[in-house]
């Protein structure tokens, strides 16, 4: 069982504050998707009002083609997972897990089955007859889950609930989510502000910021391809160049900067005003020799170690600092710090964007 | 004759229920349906909404007090004929009690029994005068237990004796705008000597208590407390002013089902017999003749070492007391114990 | 209204105030309207009711300001009527025992709710619970015994040398009213007790941690911190304490001193042995006004709102 | 200084049980005084005349078993009204709620004489004649006040986002009430129960006056001012503090042994689950 | 001001439970130090046991060469923040801010001031006079940090103080609280579940594991030079493989699995039994053809976009999954599922680990 939600120019006003703003998306049955933003941008809003505890203030949310506007949470055909938990902290976690199917009369030994199942599930085995203030916190938000899951709604709705789980778990349980949703076809919100979270495990990812969603694309089209500078910065590092745009042909432009003359990528809505060109670390690379174009002189200012790779900070002759990204594989060797240097991009890989949109309000 | 009768009357006299009201039930076939109260005030209040539910056909209030019950609407008259009004003892039904047990010549209060309220001392300590005297109340030297408004009264009645009042005391039971002069008087005096009182009582508890735990050495109680003090050190004894003897009896309810059975409920207690159980069971005084001889003798030697015949002669019968009277009473209590 | 039909559904609210409603109308306003309307008629003789004389006015709540009389507050005369000085006396000292039951139970319920092992609790309960078996007039007459002249309080004072002779205790070291309050204080402490354990044991333990690490002294941490969150139920449990201290008539009766008089003996001496339940029902009218007054000031002076009761 | 702190809570607590249990020793002491007068003092010698007479008395034993059968039926009536009314305050707002707070308090100083009589005058317009069920009416009138207060303080710490938690999940309002928002509710039902129940118990005023021709404990014994109370009520009294100290002792033993019971499967389920690991 | 932190021999028991088992470490005054691990490892208890709150079993605790064992937490020059961040709901942000300094009788002229300096600090402006109610879940943790900072403290602990923020301004978060580190120079212990934070902030890690310091060194060693297998687990992806070893020469070993014989790194420790050979992602290359050592034929199984990488699954003959990350900067061109390649890693890029140290208890 599995339906679609399509919200129509919803908005949310919480007195003269706007909280969403405007909202239009369709989402299919049996998607995977992610609301992605900043702390306060209304995402947990947007959860409420498509579980029934907050009323839009205009525009229509239906859940399977039906408009759902009146119908209590109880009757919508949704799962939610609090972004607090909320747990029931008098009931032991078999119960915590089993009440949606206690209220709908399943009998005690079937519920208790469930319940034990669902702890395996998240990795709890042996935590049934517990109490909630005996759990630690990321065992709690994995109870939260079961809970959620027991129920087998059409839509499960999900507010961070990762947050406090850590990495390791977090990636086992991201898999885990990600392939109960493959199995039982349930149509899957989530909401995040961890953009590795949301390109990992979505088909879809929908970014919002202060109220308005800025874009709605597949992972990689977000990342590779934002929309404008918010989407870029909030999914992804970037080292950022104010300027304007110069000489704007089909898709390519030159961009003049403080520290010269770029080409880069141009959208379409970028050729206004407050306009910002925008290149990922990554995509920045390293070399001891100047290129052809893009290619910046930089004093290395820091090396920082992150695991996976390494952040290469250098400072250009105006002062602004540039980041690029090596892998910590041994293939580049790690300039010292002190070193002249120059930073490279790709045209194709640098993108001349608007700032992110606003609300009218 | 048979059936039952829906008696109101005073809690915590046991003996009424087990000796009084089946020798009653022997001798008549009448059931006694029996509410204990507290006090009299609880029992007007029940009577006043019985008025309207129903419930009571014979309450038992003090002779005093039957005249604000029958202005209340609450009472109608016994008839006479039906009761053996020559059982009583002099004194007690006739003359001046007869009058007062009368409205418009009806016969509305009939008596059970009597007592007295009046000095307990502690022999070794009190100081008394001789002979002892409501006055002894007020002496400095003495720790008093009393309680207010009977305070006020023995205030009055001492100062009247030695000629201190204007009107006679017994006036300001008749005439309100009297009774505010001499109350506004005994209240002065009575503030005036208000140190030597140690504690108030209200009921037996406190009163016992007032001399035992809390020292008292002098106090105006009821009959009973001195019965229950007397092997302890304390005598019960009768002021020259005389003792204030209140007078308890039946009254019938207007809206009564139970009339005839009333009436020899009433009858009942003015036998020998009948007047007998009653005054054991409240340790008091019996009202009809032949009664004394049926008492209990450790109780009516009780009784007879404190009234003489002089004495007897003495006692000062509560008077009636209206409700505007009561209510006024109540203030003058008021504004003794907040000085 | 709505919040309730959001979080409750129309069955159970409608069921809720249908209780409310048989509570409030069926219980408390109904049956008092009869002496609420009697409050504004005389005191008559039946044959008089429904006479010349039996009009509807002020007089029996008029009474309230009759007899002035004089009062020393702290050696100053005054005049005052004498049922506004026993009110006001009534009133100044329910808050008293208000605030000794406070500081007595403050303490107890912070321990029985943060300190003691929560599995020893229904132990603990149960044996606070044990006085309530007896009754309240027992209890206070047994603090008359102990407060008594002969009683064991003097004779232990003496006995160890404390007191060189015995003092009356009930008649008031300080005031005349000293043996109420305690009486009230012994009476009334668990109502006190049990709000504030409740509105401590919510307050979530970390909150007391961060005070004290942030270098509160423990004082710093009740005052700023564990006080603030009890708000709501200390304001509960002084509202039931002031409530039930200044309605106790037995207390007052049993330990009233000679010169002590509680506003309930008042009522209670209209209401019975005056038998003038018009007056008496005015009183009691006047005097829950009166209190509700002094309650709603008490809560704004110490600027608790009915929604932090209430939240 | 943990231990400093728990020693002085731990002999507060003493001193508090202490003072709480004075009175109530003296009462105690009194049952076996040979003394018509409740008291300790003055001793007049050791009795069990007071147990024997309690033991003979019918009408207090008829009187205590009224008293409880009322002040049961005032715990069901009182408790459930009580809890409506903290919930139904606690979800209004603004005049309402201020008037109708004021109106629900008010009943505690309601002076007993007049609860009593008032409550007889109206039911008895209504044809309904006075009994013990009138005094459980009359009782709750103002003992529900006290429930609405302690479970108003406890609803103050509940977390409405669980009720939302559960209406999620699908289920009905009565069954959030039931599972969720009662078990939160429970200490102070409990607590509201028993100051129920024992406020019933004391009651003099109001039943004096509903209670018709049955008598209570209360208005059984406290009739008697005129002719004194016996210590045949602090007998009694100290049956009940008997028994119930001896309700507590049980408990508390059984749940040390299940306690310690509990705590040895505790440290079994750990060592096998470290086992498992290895 | 600031002041070292020695552990020694600390245990923590609860009930019959060890919590934490026999730590040791020394950190030094004005260090950076994170502990790092898995939900209930015990992180918590050591944080509490610092700060006073939790009394240790056994051992000796001393801040700045003094023993605390019976100092109470308000007489220990440590602030903590609290992992629910413990805020006072009934106090507006400004006085939560500045509690600590009114506690320590200082004016309210200048604790205003002092909040609203620390509420600039951590992005909060104009919140001063807000409840903590009407902030959402990351402003609250920003204003727990501005309250920890507020009292100056000689030793900061920080309870996975950032992992309700999202990313970006987790990101900020990291920075801000390293260069508050660097110019305070106060020791700060961080705890966190999260192995990136650990690592980029920190002058050395300590990592958790069922109540045991596994392992304390910087984070480049951490990383590199796992001791167990527990650690090379936790702090990064791995390619695990399980066999025995063979041949074991100075530094190096050959290792028999069922996909053939490898050649990798062998520490002291790991001569004996349950050893496994670990290589991370990121050291796994992809290729067409096979190479001259420690190569596996993988058919692709999954490609899964996650931003600045790709991670590419290949399914070996026996079943196992491995896994190698790409770059998403175009530099390789991604495998198409299905296709045929071979997996291929570096000798001293993988090692021969053994499991993780267990508590004696
Ligand atoms: N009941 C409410 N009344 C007033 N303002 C509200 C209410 N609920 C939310 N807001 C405001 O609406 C905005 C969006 O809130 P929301 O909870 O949807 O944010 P969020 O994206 O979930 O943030 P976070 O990641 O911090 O949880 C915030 O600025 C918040 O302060
Ligand atoms: N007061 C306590 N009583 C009993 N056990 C406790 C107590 N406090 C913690 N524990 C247990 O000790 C272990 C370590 O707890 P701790 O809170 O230190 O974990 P943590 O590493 O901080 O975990 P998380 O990342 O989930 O916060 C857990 O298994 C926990 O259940
Ligand atoms: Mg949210
Ligand atoms: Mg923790």
């Amino acid at each position: 069982m599995s339906a679609g939600i399509d919200l129509e120019n919803v908005c949310c006003d919480f007195g003269s504050f706007r909280a969403v703003d405007n909202a239009n998306v369709s989402i299919k049955p049996g998607e995977f998707f992610s609301f992605l933003g900043p702390s306060g941008c209304g995402k947990t809003t947007i959860l409420r009002m498509i579980s029934g505890f907050t009323e839009p203030t205009q525009g229509a949310i239906r859940i399977g083609g039906k408009d759902v506007r009146g119908l209590r949470p109880n009757q919508r055909p949704t799962a939610l997972i609090f972004q607090n938990l909320a747990l029931f902290p008098l009931m032991p976690i078999w119960e915590n897990i089993s009440f949606g199917l206690e209220v709908r009369g399943v009998d005690k030994a079937t519920r208790r089955k469930k319940a034990e199942e669902l702890l395996e599930l998240v990795e709890l085995p042996g935590a049934a007859d517990k109490m909630v203030s005996q759990l630690s916190g990321g065992q709690k938000q994995r109870v939260a889950i079961a809970r959620a899951l027991a129920v087998e709604p059409a839509v499960m709705l999900l507010d961070e609930p990762l947050s406090a789980l850590d990495l390791k778990l977090r990636q086992h349980m991201r898999a885990e989510l990600r392939s109960i949703q493959k199995r039982t076809g349930v149509t899957f919100i989530y909401i995040t502000h961890d953009q590795g979270e949301a390109l990992a495990m979505s088909d879809r990812v929908g970014v919002m910021s202060q109220g308005r969603i800025q874009q709605i694309a597949d992972p990689r089209d977000i990342y590779n391809n934002p929309v404008n500078g918010f989407v870029a910065g909030f999914v992804g590092e970037n080292n950022v160049f104010t300027g304007s745009v110069r000489n704007p042909a089909t898709g390519m432009a030159g961009y003049e900067t403080k520290l010269g003359t770029f080409r880069a990528r141009l959208g379409e809505l970028a050729s206004g005003e407050n306009v910002k060109l925008y290149v990922r670390p990554e995509h920045t690379l390293l070399s001891e020799t100047a290129a052809a174009e893009n290619s910046v002189p930089v004093t290395i200012s820091e090396v920082s170690f992150e695991g996976a790779f390494i952040a290469v900070h250098g400072v250009a002759e105006n002062g602004q600092t540039l980041v690029a990204e090596i892998r910590n594989d041994g293939s580049a060797t790690v300039p010292a710090n002190g070193s002249q240097m120059f930073m490279q991009f790709d045209p194709a890989r640098a993108a001349i964007l608007p700032d992110a949109a606003v609300a009218k309000g | 004759s048979s059936g039952e009768i829906n008696f109101t009357g005073w809690a915590g006299y046991p003996k009424l229920s087990e000796v009084v009201f089946p020798a009653f039930t022997a001798a008549t076939g009448i059931k006694v349906n029996f509410t204990e109260l507290p006090d009299q005030d609880a029992m007007f209040a029940q009577a006043k909404v019985a008025i309207e539910a129903g419930g009571i056909d014979v309450i038992e209030p003090t002779i005093d007090r039957w005249g604000g019950w029958n202005s209340n609407g609450l009472l109608q008259p016994f008839d006479e004929s039906k009761l053996a009004m020559a059982n009583y003892l002099p004194g007690l039904a006739d003359g001046a009690a007869g009058e007062r047990s009368r409205k418009d010549g009806a016969l509305y209060y009939v008596p059970s029994n009597w007592g007295t309220e009046s000095l307990v001392a502690k022999e070794s300590d009190a100081k008394l005068s001789t002979p002892p005297s409501l006055g002894d109340l007020f002496n400095p030297d003495n720790q008093v237990v009393v309680r207010p408004h009977s305070t006020l009264a023995a205030m009055g009645r001492w100062l009247d004796a030695q000629g201190k009042l204007p009107f006679p005391w017994m006036d300001g039971y008749t005439d309100m705008d009297k009774m505010v002069q001499l109350w506004d008087i005994a209240l002065a005096e009575a503030i005036k000597a208000k140190g030597n009182v140690v504690q108030f009582w209200s009921g037996e508890n406190e009163a016992n208590a007032g001399f035992t735990a809390n020292g008292a050495t002098l106090g105006l109680n009821w009959d009973s407390t001195g019965y229950n003090l007397r092997k302890d050190g304390y005598k019960y004894l009768a002021p020259v002013e005389g003792a204030f003897a209140w007078h308890q009896g039946f009254v019938l309810m207007k809206n009564a089902v139970n009339v005839e059975q009333a009436h020899e409920f009433v009858k009942f207690v003015s036998t020998p017999e009948g007047a007998a159980g009653w005054a054991t069971a409240f340790s008091s005084n019996p009202v009809a003749k032949g009664a004394g001889d049926l008492l209990d003798p450790e109780v009516s030697a009780y009784y007879n070492g404190t009234f003489n015949d002089d004495a007897l002669k003495a006692l000062w019968w509560w008077p009636d007391q209206s409700a505007d009277f009561i209510a006024k009473r109540g203030e003058y209590a008021d504004k003794y114990k907040s000085a | 209204m709505e919040d309730l039909f959001r979080r409750y559904g129309h069955t159970l609210t409608f069921a809720f105030m249908a209780l409310v409603a048989f509570w409030l109308l069926a219980l408390v306003i109904l049956p008092n309207l009869t002496l609420f309307e009697a409050s504004f008629r005389p005191y008559l003789p039946v044959t008089e009711i429904g006479g010349p004389k039996d009009t509807y006015s002020l007089d029996n709540y008029a009474k309230f300001l009759r007899n002035p009389s004089p009062w020393n507050v702290f050696g100053i005369e005054l005049q005052a009527p004498l049922n506004v000085k026993t009110f006001l006396s009534t009133i100044f000292y329910s808050t008293i025992a208000t605030f000794i039951t406070f500081a007595l139970s403050y303490p107890l319920a912070y321990y029985l709710a943060k300190v003691v092992q929560p599995k020893s609790l229904p132990t603990m309960i149960l044996l606070l619970f044990i006085p309530l078996w007896v009754s309240e007039a027992l209890r206070a007459f047994a603090w008359y015994i102990i407060l008594t002249f002969n009683g064991p309080l003097n004779a232990v004072l003496v006995g160890i040398g404390l007191l060189e002779k015995p003092i009356r205790w009930q008649q008031g070291v300080l005031t005349g009213y000293d043996a109420v309050v305690i009486g009230l204080v012994y009476s009334y402490v668990l109502f006190m007790m049990f709000p504030i354990y409740g509105s401590i044991q919510s307050l979530d333990r970390n909150q007391i941690e961060a005070s004290e690490d942030l270098g509160a002294k423990w004082w710093q941490t009740h005052w700023r911190v564990i006080l603030p969150h009890a708000k709501p139920g200390i304001a509960s449990g002084s509202v039931m304490v002031f409530m039930l201290s200044a309605g106790s008539l037995l207390v007052p009766s049993v330990l009233g001193s000679t010169n002590s008089n509680w506003f309930t003996q008042t009522i209670q001496q209209w209401m019975l042995e005056s038998q003038d339940w018009n007056t008496g029902a005015a009183y009691s009218f006047l005097y829950i006004l009166l209190c509700t007054v002094v309650v709603a000031l008490a809560m704004w002076l110490f600027k608790v709102k009915l929604s932090d009761i209430a939240k | 200084m943990h231990k400093t702190r728990n020693f002085l809570f731990n002999l507060y607590f003493g001193l508090f049980l202490l003072y709480l249990f004075l009175p109530l020793a003296i009462m105690g002491g009194a049952a076996f005084n040979n003394n018509k007068l409740p008291s300790v003092y003055p001793w007049k010698g050791f009795t069990m005349t007071w147990f024997q007479q309690l033991l003979a008395d019918q009408v207090m034993w008829t009187s205590f078993r009224n008293t409880i059968l009322v002040a049961l039926a005032v715990v069901v009536i009182a408790v459930p009204i009580g809890a409506a009314a903290a919930i139904l305050i606690n979800s209004i707002s603004g005049r309402v709620r201020a008037a109708l707070y004021g109106l629900m308090v008010a009943p505690i100083l309601m002076p007993g004489a007049v609860i009593g009589i008032s409550t007889l005058l109206f039911w008895n317009k209504a044809s309904i004649p006075p009994g013990l069920h009138l005094s459980v009416l009359g009782q709750v009138s103002y003992i529900a006040a006290f429930v609405m207060l302690l479970v108003l303080a406890r609803l103050q710490s509940f977390d409405s986002s669980l009720e939302e938690a559960a209406l999620d999940l699908g289920a009905s309002h009565a069954q959030v009430v039931r599972r969720i928002l009662l078990p939160h509710l429970y200490p102070a039902l409990g607590a509201g129960a028993a100051i129920a129940f024992f406020q019933s118990i004391e009651n003099f005023n109001v039943t004096l006056f509903t209670r018709g021709t049955s008598n209570t404990l209360t208005v059984y014994v406290f009739s008697k001012v005129r002719s004194g109370i016996t210590p045949t009520i602090n007998a009694l009294a100290l049956l009940l503090i008997l028994m119930t100290l001896v309700m507590a002792t049980v408990y508390e033993v059984r749940r040390r042994r299940l306690a310690k019971v509990e705590a040895a499967r505790e440290a079994e389920g750990r060592r096998a689950a470290a086992l498992e690991e290895l």
